[in-house]
């Protein structure tokens, strides 16, 4: 039993984690996220270290390892708020490799672990009109269907760009009918919350070490405003909200490997904690900020929408929490 | 006890109720903010011919001299009736009443007419990005100069300051004595060279408030408000005049926004959801007990003369309701809440200062727990 | 427009103040409450007083003064924590004077204005076997029936004792069939709903005030703990709660005779408020006071375990919610 | 990162979960507690006589030395199988290991092997009326005297004073240094005339803790543990060591008590209320990522040899959830838990506690802000 990284994904963690603070400095995430667009450079870079098809089996074109390596990753970027097309991308792996069969996924797997050919998925369950992170530019698009989710090939679709509060990410609506439908069940699904509970985990931890850094240097009243228990308890609850997210969360991502049958219950309560922790979080950092947090030139801003974003995928927290109260056999 | 208004007080409101129904300028052209501004300066020149402009300031000083429970009265059929804020508003409710109380007779001469008719807009230079919370410790400099004061340095979160005249201006006059000693208000001219004036984008995009870099900015010696030195003293009269009185207009805000909420939950077909519906219910009561504590509070002001501490309180839930009610909006719209040009959104965005602007939640829990508990001041 | 207290008010308020004070010491409450029983004779003193028939008309014995007049003695009796049959023999007197007939009001409520003739009612709407406070001992019982209420003889109801966590206030189960039916209607129980409220008011302002004074006498760390704001907040979110309750409820009595077409929204409003802030107030002075808090020898669990009943009494908050989101137009 | 057991530690719970079945002592008799505590002490000998008493004891003193692994299987087992607990427990976690840590060759000697066997209960004498948070500041004084300490003050929270033969009691023996520096850790023989034990009722009506009365007590040269002065540290280390391994025990009482709740919610047929379903999920989620924290705790403490801070979130979240949770099954309750006799009422009133015993919620954030984040210490 170890509920820790092993030295392998601890590494991956601090490769990627310096990688991305070198390549997603803050002013470059503000340039991008103001502008409402991508680095293809940069995307480049990632595809060329091989993330895109971490999770993705090698006989599909990927690395071969797992959830845990996935959400690593996703962490990561969350904590840098990288305005990337790699979730979306990852989601689409995650749904095809779990539910595809092997002409869909020999067909999609490669390019999407290559990121040569990215794929885009829908992050939400069973309704029409779907919003898809990411949508242009992808070459395949997982759709929702009665039954698990159908692949669609962009030229099928019709889709328009939205103007969200998150502009780190592109967002569209696609619409669609027909398709080539995946095989049944939510696995890939309860997967890809997993990542994205992951990368909601890693934005929080951002929101909470600039709230540190900013608690130690700012003072009012002659001392830092860390030393008021007014601020420091509220640092402490966020920490509290963090490591529940995150303990939740990885969870989750090895529950998706070595016990699946805890998947669904566990990527539930992931996606549900880790939204919620990451938009309390997140406004708490204004909070603490006080009015510099409240302003378009700090970056707390872009945390706290793309939480909110984030947060509504795959519907909200509540919604989880029904379901959660279900297996836990509330009837 | 009885909240029922009398004859006199239901003639008032009787009256302001029919002057806005006559006068309503309409909800205004859309458009960028100097047409906004210049709506808004009209419907002020308007109030200001009938006399409501200075509602609440005595009838020498040009007017109506309105008792506080008037004021109240007319404040909230203001928000009843959703009629744009006058252009001076920073003039009327703070620039006004500390030259009317600090100031001499030739100030008041000087200032107190334009500031009814929206000749001349005021702005607030308090607040600098050293010192938030922590008033006293400002930084911005005025040394004596012939004649007068020069002043250097920053100011920030100065509403209206790129249409403003004047500044009120708190600046460090003296840095050998304590932090709150050394301080003096001004009245500074905006229109000069050594006043430079910056929008301040906020999380929601808009520029609401403006950096203010004051470069050897001069201020003659006869716009000295209370007396060198005394600043400190005039600025807490001023801050205590911004919460007085507002309560009870910040509670029918809200119970129009918690109107129109309910409206689109219904409308969305949510209406039966349970927690919704605990949600809107808890609402509800923080919505009216905004409205029945400013009522109480401004119940004892009338009867004790002084306005309480409380009035953190009525802060504290205003901010904290407005915040929670406009979050549940945007939950209830799912991801169409996520949209920029939600109104709910920007709303929901927006309120995120509210627990910050006009006094830190933490800062107004301070002052009650040694204010209103009497309990030992934080070391 | 005066919400605040007239003269005469203020007057009946420092009275009240002052007596209960008086009689009330903590050592009688902990003696009364700890064997269970109440004080005749200071009931007969309350009677001298007056206070049974504070609200009732004059016609029927009572003062013929208001709700507001009735819900300030409920307040100080709360702030007090009185074990005293007070608030179930006013609840009766409302319930009759609201839907009682002429003879059923000149049959019972001189005898309920006295305190001579006590009457009980239960604080529970709709349901079967209903808990009565302080039962034993009057001479009618008010219990709910399908429209309204119904008068009960005692000899004609089954009683018995329930050892309820609350031991300030005697409690009995009642069940009884037939009766004298009152008319129809809910103002009667709207009223004791307000009554109740006061009550509730009252007991968290006491716990408010008995934290605030423990926090500037104790010390940790050399100062006194209502010099941290770990405290010190905690206490201004006290303050808050009970702020909101006493405006809600205030409104309500002034409402049920001033304005009755605002009773039944109002009258659930300061229920909802008082026992939500009842009960986070007497919980937030035990954490404020911490191990000695928790020790049977301090008065604060008494304020705890009777904010507890009587929050349960006519229903809980989440009730009072539901029918305000009606109210208030959730449809 | 791999949550199932190796097969070495799969083979040590299966010995666990063996033991346990095979001598499971059932659920005790009902009765007052002398009744229950022999009850308890003949537990503790059973497990004591299979070497399950000091599971974490070293072998070379009487335990089974299991690893910290292999420790938070057992807990978590014992908790699983709802064992009672055994009834020198103190002894077991604390007074036992302070011995083995700070005491010499002929203390170990002298008192471990009677802890394991429950020959000699222990209790814990830290607590002060005047010093609750503030352990230094505590007042018992122990003034030398002829071949050792004469102890004169007064303990409060001391679990099972009444029925101990030892009490591990921290006092002033130098009263001219600072706080910290003056105080001693004794282990103080409680069957003498000059300690008085008074039971300490708490809300719930039941008497768990004690008063305990020092009156010119005598305690021998011998057993001053750590020397003199050392007090400070040699309590820390204690205090530290009632935190290890016992969040995952814990995590599984919460898991017991949520699923007896779900239960006790069906039958009454409100499984489907929406509200309880929101409330149970975030129990659920709290209890397990209480669980979760816990072996992540563990895990980091297994590599780097030492129990982080973070111990502190897991308190603060155990108190936190069992506060939540049985205030849930009250409501749930409805009138019925207003009812003295009800389980869940009386759990309920035990829960208000939980944030107060072994560390108030506010220092644990004190400890998370100041050790965790790094942040600067309150002045």
């Amino acid at each position: 039993m170890n509920f820790g990284l092993n030295d392998e994904q601890q590494e991956i963690k601090s490769t990627a984690k310096q990688f991305l603070e070198s390549r997603f400095k803050p002013d470059v995430v503000r340039e991008l996220a103001e502008e409402g667009r991508y680095d293809d450079a940069l995307w480049q870079e990632i595809c060329d270290l091989g993330w895109p098809g971490i999770a993705i089996a090698e006989e599909n074109g990927g690395q071969g390892l797992g959830m845990v390596e996935l959400a690593i990753l996703c962490e990561e970027l969350g904590y840098a708020c990288a305005p990337i097309p790699f979730l979306s991308n990852a989601a689409a792996g995650l749904m095809i490799e779990a539910a595809g069969d092997e002409k869909q996924r020999a067909r999609w797997l490669p390019g999407i672990a290559s990121g040569e050919a990215r794929g885009a998925a829908a992050m939400e369950r069973g309704k029409e009109a779907v919003i898809v992170p990411d949508a242009e530019g992808a070459a395949v698009l997982v759709l929702p269907a009665a039954e698990g989710g159908v692949l669609v090939e962009p030229s099928e679709a019709e889709f328009e760009r939205l103007d969200l509060l998150d502009t780190t990410r592109g967002y569209y609506r696609v619409s669609a009918s027909g398709g080539d439908p995946l095989g049944s069940g939510h696995e890939g699904a309860q997967r890809a919350m997993v990542a994205l509970a992951a990368e909601l985990t890693g934005l929080a931890q951002r929101a909470l070490d600039m709230s540190v850094a900013y608690a130690k240097e700012r003072e009012q009243f002659d001392r830092p405003i860390g030393a008021y228990q007014a601020v420091s308890h509220a640092l402490a609850r966020m920490l509290y909200d963090v490591e529940e997210a995150r303990s939740l969360t990885y969870y989750a991502a090895w529950a998706a490997d070595a016990e699946p049958d805890s998947l669904p219950l566990a990527a539930a309560m992931a996606k549900a904690r880790a939204s919620e922790a990451a938009w309390d979080v997140t406004k708490a950092a204004i909070q603490a900020h006080g009015g510099i947090g409240f302003t378009w030139e700090h970056d707390l801003h872009f945390l706290l929408k793309r939480a909110r974003a984030d947060g509504q995928m795959f519907g909200p927290a509540s919604e989880h929490r029904e379901r959660i109260a279900g297996m836990v056999g509330m009837a | 006890m009885d909240l029922t208004l009398t004859s006199d007080e239901q003639a008032f409101r009787d009256e302001v109720r029919t002057w806005l129904e006559d006068n309503h300028p309409g909800a205004g052209p859309e458009g960028d903010d100097s047409v906004r501004f210049e709506f808004q300066r009209d419907w002020q020149r308007k109030m200001h011919a009938d006399g409501w402009a200075g509602v609440a300031w005595p009838k020498e000083y040009g007017g109506r001299g309105a008792s506080l429970l008037e004021q109240t009265i007319f404040y909230s059929e203001m928000a009843a009736a959703k009629v744009p804020r006058p252009a001076n508003i920073l003039g009327l409710v703070m620039g006004g009443p500390v030259v009317m109380a600090h100031g001499d007779e030739s100030q008041k001469e000087r200032f107190l007419e334009p500031i009814l008719s929206a000749e001349e807009i005021w702005c607030q230079g308090f607040s600098e990005p050293e010192s938030g919370s922590d008033l006293a410790s400002l930084k911005t400099r005025a040394t004596k100069v012939d004649g007068g004061w020069s002043v250097t340095g920053q100011k920030v979160w100065t509403t209206l300051a790129h249409i403003s005249k004047w500044c009120m201006l708190v600046a460090r006059t003296d840095a050998d004595v304590p932090k709150h000693k050394g301080l003096t208000y001004f009245i500074c001219d905006m229109e000069q060279e050594g006043v430079e004036v910056r929008p301040l984008l906020q999380i929601t995009g808009e520029a609401e408030f403006n950096e203010v870099f004051f470069n050897e900015a001069f201020v003659p010696d006869e716009n000295v408000i209370g007396g060198v030195g005394n600043g400190w003293m005039v600025a807490i009269t001023t801050l205590m005049n911004e919460r007085a009185g507002l309560g009870a207009s910040a509670a029918v805000g809200i119970s129009n926004d918690l109107d129109a909420l309910v409206e689109m939950i219904n409308q969305r077909g949510l209406g039966s959801d349970p927690m919704l519906r605990q949600r809107i219910a808890k609402l509800k009561m923080g919505s009216e007990a905004l409205r029945l504590g400013a009522l109480r509070s401004l119940s004892s002001q009338i009867k004790t003369g002084i306005p309480g501490p409380e009035g953190s309180v009525l802060k504290w839930q205003w901010g904290s309701i407005n915040q929670e009610l406009t979050e549940l909006a945007t939950d209830a719209l799912g991801s169409e809440g996520l949209e920029s040009e939600q109104e709910w959104t920007y709303k929901m965005l927006r309120s995120r200062a509210n627990s910050i602007e006009g006094g830190t939640t933490e800062v107004l829990k301070n002052i009650i727990a040694e204010r209103v508990l009497g309990l030992p001041k934080l070391r």
